[in-house]
């Protein structure tokens, strides 16, 4: 017994207990209940991924956990190195704050006997994500896939307004056609390499590839694969599903869904690039210039309807486009730099989207449920702290210095002059994006703070502490982030290094 | 001989699914629907997967159509029930 | 290579997943939409069971105790049909609540339909 | 530029709109539509109708297009049936040579799916879980989800249910859905060494739940069944199979000893782990499949 290495077994903890604590969620009394099972549960993981985050960035490793008796090619495994932790890491930060800070949104509009379900269906997504950030196996990835779609239509129904089920309608319609694609692909995957485990998997591609056996097989289901994942994170000619669902949702939801959900795709999407594709293919494919193109084109597309925009949580669910259309970009670039550049931005825009979504919200319930933004006049005066918050997070997404965004902005800068041939395009798009997204962020800022003359003041809305901790925390960790940037970007290069062996 | 059979239920598994397509009464399309998750049963019992034809067998064509007519039924498009 | 003769399985299978396919996305009645859905995910398990039969073996089920590789079928692509029937019919059952609430509301299963109207009650 | 313009008007309502504000939702009643930029005007029906078509012959197109790669595809895949397939390869050697001996189950899919790749099987018991608990979220009875006509539709049908006699159902119902229920028991506890397990032993069951329902009416399964004890069985269940998953995978990865006897192999209690996950998959396929028949008829359970 002296010979465990408890450090090894956080990942395989992690997801166990975020689901094991979804099962038990069903017993909760009610809500509040739910809630404290919750908290506590994202709390240790939060702490655990930490101590794992720790670990690995100092012995500079990453290991493979065995679930079961059987090694490699037989049973199933998880993987973790440095970026898996760092992705846990924020990952459980941003729910554990998202979710504490959302409690009244979550307790105003979940009818009191489903409150503990909707508890359910979050803890569920929160194993879910994890076990699609450390596992190794294909085949679990899809099953892991089913029950984050599963459970975020779950989350944007939760509402239970007749215009939140047509969101989810078109949400599930729409992603289950990403993992019928995903589906397809793994089993012409399994049909030509024999195997479900991504390094094995790996060296028979590279095999088939040199070998040019198979060659329209391995190209069409690369194709598939990564067809399937844009359409579950929503890159730009897919984005079709998310203004709906984010604009019926409650905000704590589209803060989750938005932030993290689609997140943990891009994820598993940079996993099956490095661990399963491989650099080599994936190039001679072009299967990153696709991506890139299209990252490009949603950065500017995204931006545009967002502009069109009258009402606040639809501009946001566009703006999103935009970002998801920033990580593909610097995907795309297939270099790791670009890579590295994705990897910050998922952070950055983890942190201020969710943001962004719960002062939403706030205002939203301020002005008598209006959501439009004419009538978000003066919000911030009535309710200065998300005020501060919405600022902050508008700020960070055009790129000013001192937040988060700025930095990953100027990561991609950087990272282009390293791709050949996509240098200008790059910083074309860049600047047309950042002046696009200053022109319909900026005004919402205006509009909010500006004061509206000849109406009797109105009284401060009352704030509950949660809501005013999860805030702080969030334009601090925004500023953290965009600040001491350096750790973090250097955690991300070796982590990246490590995925490439 | 055996090829023969497998190509024929193979062939009419496409017809179901193209006649789920084009007819227009919701409870023909889920009578056809049934019958070709049965098909589907009898295949894997081709492809020698016994436990997926049973599989199969209850949930396709047993479950799953249970709940497409409880649907149905809610949503009035059952004749003799409620008109819809 | 030219297989296209002897794979007839995997040749079914793909037209039946182009066909759910073109229900999922041309389809206005939600109910066929999902029946289209369903076909589309038994297609891709009939192409997986497909890839794991060997001709001339048996059920991987142990007979006459023979403990051989070469008396057998590849066992790994029926259990991961297995597992994915059991998620195709939780995610029909779950899509034919979220219909029936839907008609609670709205009274049509057309899709259009329901989109116009919940776009009429938002008003403008 | 187009989006520049409507930016600027955008901007205008800003800077001139302090009165506008007061009653912003007059204001925009009374402002004069904007004709072209407007894409709500694209969503009305004639215009849908228009484009159905344009709409119809591209999704065709790109069915058709995706069958004709797809088919190129097959063109170029291992030969069906071929043992020298990539597929057919060492992985399946082991789970056919050594499964018997590793697992205990003579059923080698059983085998695979609970003991090799048992993590997959796990999150498949989950996503159950989670789709039972969706449609309570859907359809069970609440504020928001409460429609005067179901009502009275509802307690109509409880009338016609009460009146009127089914002999023939009943009866069969009486003899049959013992039997059904007895040949689920039956696959479930023989899946180790026969076709069928978990899964499709509760979905049998499941099937003799719904008989015995429609026979005699959801009072009469109120008596055994309530929402109490399907939240206890499912509950119980998925923590018994987190549990032992938890120890084996635990003991697996660290290398620490595992006690559970594998039995002879062909005899029911044999095996290992693979006998009881077999019975909590099925009781919570059972109870899922009779609670989705219960919340689509009554909305509840």
């Amino acid at each position: 017994m002296e010979h465990i290495n408890w450090i090894h077994n956080i990942p395989f903890f992690s997801i166990f207990l975020a689901m094991i604590c979804g099962i038990i969620t069903a017993l909760a009394k009610d809500g509040k209940v739910a809630f404290k099972i919750h908290t506590v549960m994202v709390f240790v993981v939060c702490i655990m991924s930490g101590l794992l985050l720790f670990r690995v960035v100092k012995n500079q490793e990453t290991f493979y956990y065995m679930m079961g008796h059987f090694p490699a090619p037989w049973g199933n495994e998880l993987r973790a190195g440095p970026l898996e932790a760092l992705m846990a890491v924020t990952f459980s930060l941003v729910m554990l704050l998202t979710v504490s800070g959302g409690l009244d949104f979550i307790m105003k509009d979940v009818v009191a006997e489903k409150q503990p379900l909707y508890f359910i269906m979050l803890n569920a997504l929160f194993g879910a994500m994890l076990a699609l950030i450390y596992t190794n196996d294909i085949f679990t990835a899809y099953v892991f896939i089913e029950i984050n779609t599963i459970a975020s239509c779950a989350l944007i129904m939760a509402k239970g307004t007749p215009e939140s089920m047509v969101g989810t309608t078109h949400y599930l319609v729409i992603s289950l056609l990403g993992s019928g694609l995903f589906l397809l692909g793994v089993s012409i995957l399994y049909s030509i390499t024999g195997h479900l485990l991504f390094p094995q998997m790996q060296e028979a591609i590279v095999g088939i590839f040199k070998t040019g056996e198979y060659a329209t097989p391995l190209m069409v289901v690369t194709g598939f694969m990564f067809i399937g994942i844009a359409i579950k994170s929503a890159l730009f000619p897919f984005h079709s599903m998310l203004p709906g669902a984010y604009n019926a949702a409650i905000p704590t939801s589209s803060g989750i869904l938005s932030g993290l959900v689609l997140k943990s795709y891009i994820i598993l999407g940079i996993k099956l690039i490095y661990c399963v594709f491989s650099e080599l293919v994936m190039h001679t494919l072009k299967i990153t210039e696709v991506l890139f193109v299209f990252g490009l084109a949603g950065m500017v597309m995204g931006s545009v309807y967002a502009m069109r925009e009258r009402k606040m949580k639809r501009m946001l669910a566009y703006s999103s486009v935009a970002q998801i259309g920033y990580i593909y970009m610097g995907i795309g670039m297939g270099t790791r730099v670009g890579m590295t550049a994705a990897c910050f931005h998922i952070l950055a825009h983890a942190i201020t989207k969710t943001l962004l979504f719960l002062c939403c919200g706030s205002f939203v319930e301020d002005n008598g449920g209006k959501d439009k933004i004419y009538h978000m006049r003066g919000a911030a005066l009535r309710n200065p702290l998300a005020g501060v918050g919405y600022t902050v997070g508008a700020l960070s997404m055009v790129g000013i210095p001192l937040l988060a965004g700025f930095i990953s902005k100027v990561y991609f800068a950087t990272a282009s002059v390293y791709s050949s041939g996509k240098m200008a395009a790059v910083l074309i798009v860049l600047g047309v994006s950042m002046v696009l997204n200053a022109l319909y962020f900026l005004p919402s800022v205006i509009a909010i703070w500006s004061p509206v003359k000849g109406v009797e003041k109105k009284p401060f809305a009352k704030v509950s502490p949660m809501f005013a901790v999860s805030i702080v925390g969030f334009i601090i960790l925004n500023f953290a982030l965009g600040v001491y940037y350096r750790p973090i970007t250097r955690i991300i290069q070796m982590s990246i290094g490590l995925l490439a062996q | 001989m055996s090829t023969g059979i497998q190509v024929t239920l193979l062939l009419f598994l496409i017809a179901c699914a193209i006649g789920v397509s084009f007819t227009r009464n919701l409870f023909i399309a889920v009578i056809i629907f049934m019958g070709y998750s049965s098909i589907m049963a009898v295949i894997w019992l081709f492809l020698e997967s016994p436990d997926l034809a049973i599989t199969q067998a209850a949930v396709g064509a047993g479950v799953d159509s249970v709940l497409f007519f409880l649907t149905l039924k809610k949503v009035h498009a059952l004749k003799g029930t409620r008109e819809g | 290579m030219n297989h296209l003769g002897t794979n007839f399985y995997e040749a079914a299978s793909v037209i039946l997943f182009g066909i759910g396919f073109m229900n999922l996305l041309l389809q206005n009645n939600l109910i066929k939409k999902f029946i289209g859905l369903n076909i589309m995910d038994t297609a891709v398990y009939l192409f997986l069971a497909a890839k794991g039969y060997i001709s001339g073996r048996v059920a991987p089920i142990l007979t006459d105790g023979i403990i051989d590789a070469s008396h057998y079928i590849n066992p790994v692509p029926a259990g991961l049909v297995l597992t994915g029937i059991v998620v195709a019919v939780s995610i029909t059952a779950f899509s034919l609540a979220l219909v029936q609430r839907l008609y609670k509301h709205y009274g049509t299963l057309n899709m259009d339909e329901i989109m116009r109207l919940s776009r009429e009650e938002e008003g403008e | 530029m187009n989006e520049k313009k409507t930016f600027w008007k955008h901007l205008q309502a800003w800077v001139d709109g302090e009165e506008v504000i007061l009653d912003a939702d007059k204001y925009i009643v009374s402002r004069p539509k904007r004709e072209k930029s407007d894409w709500r005007s694209h969503f009305t029906m004639e215009y849908v109708k228009e484009h159905r078509k344009l709409y119809m012959f591209l999704s065709i197109a790109i069915s058709v297009l995706f069958i004709g790669i797809m088919l190129g595809v097959v063109n170029g895949l291992p030969e069906f049936g071929n043992p020298h397939n990539p597929a057919n390869n060492e992985v399946m050697e082991r789970y056919l040579e050594s499964g018997i001996e590793e697992t205990g189950a003579t059923n080698f899919v059983a085998g695979m799916i609970l003991d090799y790749r048992a993590f997959d099987t796990f999150a498949e018991a989950n996503v159950l879980f989670l789709a039972v608990m969706c449609a309570v979220i859907l359809l069970k009875k609440d504020s928001k989800n409460y429609c005067a006509q179901e009502e009275q539709e509802k307690y109509e049908d409880n009338i016609f249910d009460e009146r009127e006699k089914k002999p023939i159902l009943q009866m069969g119902g009486k003899v049959l859905a013992p039997l059904v229920i007895l040949y689920g028991i039956y696959v479930i506890l023989n899946g180790h060494l026969s076709p069928g397990g978990g899964f499709s032993g509760g979905s049998i069951i499941g099937a003799g739940l719904i008989l015995y329902a429609s026979a005699y009416g959801q009072k009469k399964m109120r008596t055994f069944f309530t929402f109490r004890t399907f939240t206890a069985i499912s509950v119980g269940c998925l923590l018994t199979y987190c549990a032992c998953k938890t120890y084996s995978f635990f003991t697996g990865a660290n290398h620490v000893g595992f006690a559970i006897p594998k039995g002879t192999p062909g005899d029911i209690l044999s095996g290992g782990f693979i006998l009881p996950l077999n019975i909590c998959v099925g009781l919570i396929v059972a109870c899922t499949m009779y609670g989705f028949f219960a919340l689509f008829t009554k909305g509840d359970i």
